[in-house]
């Protein structure tokens, strides 16, 4: 079998090595009740690399790939354009087949990357200090909550309405089970994010307030009203950003004050790939905080001769140091994301990013003056980035969505599929525009829209 | 019989190759670059890049273009440089080659399983149909994609012996926080989440950490000598406050635990469930399944089994198979076929199919690129080849061990043979050597070391795990370039102290890293 | 003023790298693997492989089956030796590491242009609409194909200027055998092939070796001192047994040639043909037209100017653009656009669009995995792009000439700029040193080194081309380095007829591979 | 521009630098007729990724990709499965960025490769020695032409007339200019190569034979007689193969006597590629012949501390020493296609080869049973390896294969394409089966076939 380099010759020499007459004697201490006689049944036997391959492809072909319809898709997961060097270089074996950096001596790579990854993320959401990833944005979310309790040594999360529901329903499934309390609402279908009902939801036991940035419907909140009113209680500001592009464009939350930054990096580099693996970001602004920040750390140091080398460091917080008292359980992170975030980042450069953003929203603000204009549809975002809610005049925006997949284009992600049964979401509709759509994909979904709606 | 293996030419055709001449010829002038030849040096991204330099050809920006911003358009420099595309390509392959991957060598990291990551699984995940959907699009453009989950988890399921999988979480400890919460979700719902989760000390810090992570207290289950749970002194301890044991199986000592069943009928006898880490499953795949071991819940790191890559630190993926009793608790999404062949996602609006989940634990689905890879790789192998697997891995672990154990301390030698990996400790190095300059004299040799100091039970613990990827001839070498370095360190030689003297930087000080941090980099004097 | 760059800290943000140390404390002990950590050994595939041994699963020979090969079925081993897919990337990703390569830093290999290979273009030549379609699939179902054809050849005429280009030839040399076929087939027609084709001494050895395989005796055309045709030799020379000149433009010293419309018209005046060696045209692209200074016939390396990669040794694709003189005797086949859209290619059996062609050169039409690289790589800098590439190249040529010849003997420094590379000669070298000890040097500094000992016309050539896609900070650095070895050459260093220290390699002895040559692997004692 | 990194501000600083006032400066020598004001025009100006992705995707939609139809095309290209590995090797730009190894101390993994690859060559063939590689099978056909004239100082060639119709051409197309003579022939439509004929055409003037093997209508000639025939006129047998592949299943051309042996190597890791990048495989059975042969050879040496280490050897045989009087003027060859004939070739091993070989042949004959049953059609061949010829009871093969493509089946490729205009051979159809090849194509290719024909 390919992937086995042990011939029957080296099986037969190494047993005698070892002093066993057959492979069984090695599984002696398996009991007869977990003994199996033979390969498993029901599964298939091997196959060769063009079986597997034509198996594999039928079931790629079953889906729609975004190249193959205009797609309009985002809620946390946006389609950009990733440079063809990104993937070359994730794709080398030093990179790809190495593992967490425990050996620093022959893991400068993946150590050197980590650090500028780091300061690249740490300076995009306007913060000190960035770790070296998390999972993805939703499971960074909950891990800001945790560490906000710590800080604070409060129990109460405060979620914005306008959370991602995902990330709210992830938080909320962890607070079930550390007696944490969280507050948290239905997105309010209005214009504006709704700051003042959210300040108001602020108390004395407030560890944190979370606030999405965009938030859920596109729109744009005012973060400095927030940090000060979660501050005067005490309570820190975790701002979530689930589309880093749009920090190229809008103020990043440090310097608008959120105390932990959080976030979901998949924009950059990583493609969509149904939803994962994704890149979770996190950041704090004040570099005190940095003993209670959950996952790996890279830092700088030097090596025996003076040369400066990097190295995991602050493992004292980690699991495989301080077991159960770490201050989060995370292992395997999203490393070689990282590194796609990391190339891609540097190929776009502060100029890039800068021109990424307008130019998504320049096609978004397009987008909506044209859609704006099919009969019955009503936007509404004042403010957005590449992403804002329509609404459909009653029509069902679910029902809305599976038509115009009928006709070929994925018109976007319908808050009923966000937010089931909530019936004043029922009609809305998020589309998200990114550089990748092109003026004749706007066309399309305003015709077919026109068409699903008449 | 379990005579050293000398260095030297061997059957399998692997001859030392030639010596690095000793008459100092290599100690040649120092370089004005500081390069050695094909060993680069590389500054860091924000060294050489420049905030006007970009990669990617956008359009400029078009000043007099209105926003819809609402007044949040961004007034300073974000902070970032750019390199064009020649510089970033070549910036990253210098990087890279200052790495060690399993491409390059043999890399024995124990309980991480560095086997080899197959290039059709990469080029699998990477086909449009795959790589670029979205998670959100309608489940009828998707249905390919379902079908891969459902097919993942089919495979899964069989392996196992176990009736259900959560597919979402990200990674080994994530799947344990799955299953911890799970079994939490069940007590609970019997009115009582109870309070202990024993946890043997030989564990993995993820499960200490994860069960506290799920508010439970955590105590230590004690060991035998030889390496296994003490099954007496954990009886006497069970009592209706522990809520679950976490045993991992085969063992971090790379044991298998022989009473097993017993450990799980015990543990069910006071209402308690059982969870298996199952970061070793390499071991046994394809050969012995955990559902008739009386499992109730058990993680499957695919990056490890599963032959999904590293990455350096991840993306992992890790799914948790359940037993009857926990499967109403696992977790949303998951995939469902319908009777009419077609593939739906279970999530919040239709959880009255597993009514008592706990819930999301994430964002979207999982690891659809994880999946992919995974699938792939279990087709490639099939029910054979996977069983094929589980005994080249053991076979190979107890050929180093029985290679070594003549002059390595390998404290379970004589708990009967190991399973994928082989354990040695240093108590009999001399001078003040200890495991961590063997390691060092290692990375000399050309190999990335063993597992150092973990587990914690043994003194200096090197946990060595071959896999089944590697070569009889790659072992050979492997092993005598160990017993060179072991000779040393048990020789007390210095020189090992200042190893690695090859790598790209020698040993990196570590404590000034962490006394004053510097975890970004900022321009001299900022 | 032209002042020598020191090393050290510059404004584009190099810095030099750390030292070695220069304590000893490299010299570490030698390791039993030869290997020194990531400069890692790799024996020969057919010292680790093995016969049964094999990476693809593929079904068992049925002996049962019968056959129709005529009683011609093999009865003796062939000879081969398998790996697994593990073994096999590990073999050849340990072999790369011994490469070096422009990912891996400066590449400055005169008349090569080592230029970066754009990752979109590797990309698009996968797209299986080009990488998985037949060259004799039915021409309704490759007309995206024939497109490409027809589309490079309209860059590749716009861009020389020049109205008609044939697309088979598959590198530079193959090129220029089109070209001078198409001469000697132009000539033929009107009676008389000739007999003479002059070549400067100092002209790459494919033009003369062409020249002879195309059955032309072939003359030195004289050079000025200062590094250029002499125009006036050459009229003396030219007469009616003259086919052609070939020329190359920029020539091989690096300078443009001032008076090739001068030559150009003298060699028409005999009734002679004027062959460009375009191997130099990076330096001109997009700026210059060789139509505008009366080429009859030029090739253009794909993979130089147009950024295809040089892979180790090849593929290339030379292009080879005609004037009207020689156009109608342009090779089979070409691709034609007709009337309705779509493409034809026009072969044997169409050959009436070009008459008196003079045939085919290869099967088939042509480097295509070339032509998708080239023309994405076209489509990206556009006509803008390409004018800057020949800006830049010239740029960071002169740059490096001004920056080194103060100390390094430049012999054509005073013909005014150079155009893409620059030209320098050893005759300054203390010692016993030449040119090959600083190429050498250079290896430890981290630098493939630049071409050396051609052009033949200067003593210890040394022929450095930079080409555009190297960064102010790389070249800075390279230029650093340089002065670094250049001054210890000057100086008689020996230590230098000992580099390189740090490669995988010493130096090898050619001396002892051409007396004895083996020139394929045998067991040892066969 | 993404792959220029001189910024404007780099650009002032070296034109400073070198003493030049403007760009313009650094081109004086370039005569007035020539200088350009300005970017040529009636080209485009430069573009993003994301645009020239979308430009070469639009054309490669244009085009049938093997994958998307059945495929039955040969002669001379095959569509092989190349493990995906194989790929992961060439794209390293260690390998893909590097150089022909002029430097070996910083080159030996190329080197080593290529002695790698020139012993798989040569054992393959049955020779004692293989070059580095050619540019493809037809130009490495004529390079054996015009060796084996300066082995034999002789200068007549005589052809198959069942020679792959390009190579013919090829060779006829230098030979024009050479002063060769070139005896040639058409194929004869018969059951067996016509040897006799071939043996009768050898006289003592001849320098070489030239015979394919299998042949381009797919027979297998027996050359251990066309040896013996041509070595009694003092003449070399030339043996050129264009299917490695069927090397895995008969007899290599050296151990029946050739003498120089070429071909095409493409079938093994390389791709169809619609025609190029191919690689020319150069071999001879006597290692004395090794300095009249054309192109690189690697070369086994030790370096000064006696380590084994590789170069390229013999040089003095090439142009860039021996100038005009070098064996060829070939420089720059395959090198990478050779990379990935190696990686797969180790890939195959002995045994993977002659599976292959077995699987190709064994679907080639369930091929030919099938399509002998559709009426009106007939098999040539009585012997052949993967690719046989069919007549078509006087139905004019090309019409028949652009009526297969408008029903998505590449069926085959007609002798009227590649000897357009012979009467005698317009209905004869030659079809190529490979491993890729499923029992489903077959069957299509069987009923869509009746379909044309009926
Ligand atoms: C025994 C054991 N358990 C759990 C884990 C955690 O898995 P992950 O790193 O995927 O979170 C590991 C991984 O190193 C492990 O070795
Ligand atoms: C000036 C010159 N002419 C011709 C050639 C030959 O080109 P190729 O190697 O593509 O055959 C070269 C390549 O090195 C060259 O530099």
């Amino acid at each position: 079998m390919r992937y086995l380099p042990l011939t029957d010759t080296d099986r037969a020499d190494m047993l005698e090595r070892v002093g066993a007459s057959s492979i069984d004697d090695l599984f002696v201490d398996v009991p007869a009740v977990a003994q199996l006689d033979g390969p498993i049944r029901d599964l298939p036997m091997h196959a060769s690399e063009m079986a597997v391959e034509r198996h594999m492809k039928a079931l790629a072909r079953k889906n729609t790939a975004a190249g193959d319809a205009p797609l309009f898709l985002g809620a946390g997961a946006y389609r950009h354009h990733v440079p063809a060097s990104v993937d070359t270089v994730i794709q080398r074996g030093e990179f790809l087949t190495a593992y967490t950096p425990y050996q620093p001596e022959i893991a400068q790579g993946t150590l050197q990357m980590l650090f500028e990854f780091q300061t690249q993320v740490a300076r995009l959401y306007g913060c000190a200090v960035a770790n070296a990833s998390l999972y993805d944005g939703s499971t960074a979310c909950w891990e800001a909550v945790a560490m906000a309790g710590r800080i604070t040594r409060r129990k109460r999360a405060v979620l914005s309405g306008a959370l991602h529901p995902h990330y709210t329903q992830v938080v909320k499934t962890m607070a079930q089970f550390t007696g944490d309390t969280i507050a948290d609402a239905m997105p309010a279908i209005q214009t504006e994010p709704d700051n003042t009902g959210l300040i108001n939801r602020i108390d004395d036991e407030t560890a944190c307030v979370v606030v999405q940035y965009p938030d859920i419907l596109g729109r744009i909140p005012d973060l400095g009203e927030l940090a000060e009113a979660a501050h005067a209680k005490g309570a820190l500001l975790v701002v979530v950003n689930t589309e880093p592009v749009a920090l190229g464009a809008i103020k990043s939350p440090g310097e608008m004050g959120a105390d932990i930054v959080v976030g979901e990096g998949q924009s950059i580099g990583v493609g969509l790939q149904f939803g994962g693996p994704y890149l979770g970001l996190f950041a704090v602004r004040n570099p005190k905080h940095v003993r209670q920040m959950p996952g790996r750390l890279c830092g700088e140091t030097v090596d025996a001769e003076g040369k400066r080398g990097f190295v995991l460091t602050l493992s004292t917080r980690e699991q495989h140091i301080r077991r159960e008292k770490a201050t989060s359980n995370i292992c395997t992170n999203s490393g070689l994301c990282a590194l796609a975030f990391n190339v891609h980042m540097t190929l776009l450069g502060e100029k890039g990013l800068r021109q990424l953003a307008a130019e998504n929203h320049r096609l978004a603000c397009a987008a909506a003056d044209r859609l704006e204009k099919v009969p019955g549809v009503t936007l509404l975002n004042t403010a957005f980035f590449n992403e804002f809610t329509f609404q459909l005049g009653g029509q069902p925006a679910r029902e809305v969505v599976r038509k115009l997949a009928d006709r070929d284009v994925l018109g976007g992600v319908s808050l009923d599929r966000l937010y089931p049964g909530v019936d004043a979401l029922k009609d809305a509709l998020l589309v998200a525009v990114t550089e990748m759509t092109t003026m004749g994909d706007i066309e399309t979904l305003a015709t077919e829209l026109e068409g699903v709606l008449s | 019989m379990n005579a050293p293996v000398k260095s030297g030419p061997n059957k399998s055709g692997w001859k030392p190759a030639m010596q690095v001449s000793e008459d100092g010829l290599h100690n040649g002038p120092a370089t004005t670059t500081g390069n050695r030849a094909l060993m680069l040096e590389e500054p860091l991204l924000f060294e050489i890049g420049h905030a006007e330099t970009t990669g990617v050809d956008l359009p400029e920006i078009d000043p007099s273009h209105s926003n819809r911003l609402a007044g949040f358009e961004r007034q300073e420099p974000i902070g970032l440089v750019g390199l064009t595309e020649p510089e970033t390509v070549r910036h990253y392959t210098r990087l890279s080659r200052q790495n060690y991957g399993i491409d390059l060598g043999f890399f024995p990291l124990g309980s991480c399983t560095m086997k080899h990551n197959p290039r059709l699984n990469e080029k699998m995940a990477r086909l449009s149909g795959f790589a670029d959907i979205h998670p959100l699009a309608p489940k009828q453009s998707v249905q390919g994609a379902l079908e891969v989950i459902h097919q993942l988890s089919d495979w899964l399921m069989k392996l196992t012996g176990m009736p259900s999988v959560a597919m979402s979480p990200k990674a080994g400890a994530h799947g344990e926080l799955c299953g911890i919460l799970a079994i939490r979700a069940a007590h609970t719902a019997n009115g009582n989440p109870r309070e202990v989760v024993l946890v043997p000390e030989s564990a993995h810090g993820t499960n200490p950490a994860t069960a506290a992570f799920a508010g439970y207290k955590v105590e230590d289950i004690p060991a035998t000598p030889e390496g296994r749970v003490d099954l007496a002194a954990l009886k006497e301890r069970l009592a209706p406050d522990v809520a679950a044991v976490m045993i991992t199986n085969p063992n971090t000592c790379g044991l298998f635990e022989k009473d097993f069943r017993e450990i799980a009928d015990a543990v069910h006898a006071i209402g308690g469930y059982v969870y298996c880490d199952g970061a070793n499953f390499n071991a046994i795949v394809g050969r012995v399944r955990p559902g008739d071991l009386g499992v109730d819940a058990m993680h499957i790191n695919l990056h490890k089994t599963f032959s999904t890559p590293h990455g350096g630190g991840g993306p992992g993926s890790g799914p948790v198979v359940f037993s009857e009793a926990l499967k109403d608790f696992a977790p949303l999404p998951f995939v469902r076929k319908l009777d009419d062949g077609a593939f739906e996602l279970v999530e919040e609006e239709n959880r009255e199919h597993r009514g008592q989940s706990f819930g999301r634990m994430t964002a979207f689905h999982g690891q659809m690129g994880m999946f992919t890879r995974a699938l792939t790789y279990m087709l490639s192998h099939g029910a054979d080849g996977l069983k094929q697997v589980a005994e080249d891995a053991v076979l190979n672990a107890n050929y180093i061990l029985r290679s070594l154990e003549d002059i390595l301390h390998a404290p379970y030698a004589e708990s009967g043979p190991c399973m994928h990996e082989a354990l040695f400790g240093d108590k009999d190095f001399g001078g003040d050597l200890s495991t961590l300059d063997l390691a060092k004299g290692l990375i000399d040799e050309g190999y990335h070391p063993m597992t150092v100091y973990f587990p914690l039970v043994v003194h200096g613990a090197m946990l060595v795990e071959p896999t089944e990827t590697e070569s009889k001839a790659s072992i050979d070498q492997f092993i005598a370039a160990f017993r060179s370095v072991t000779e040393r360190a048990l020789a007390g030689d210095e020189t090992l102290k200042q190893a690695p003297y090859y790598a790209p930087r020698r040993r990196l000080d570590e404590t000034q890293a962490a006394r004053k941090p510097k975890l970004a980099w900022s321009e001299p004097g900022e």
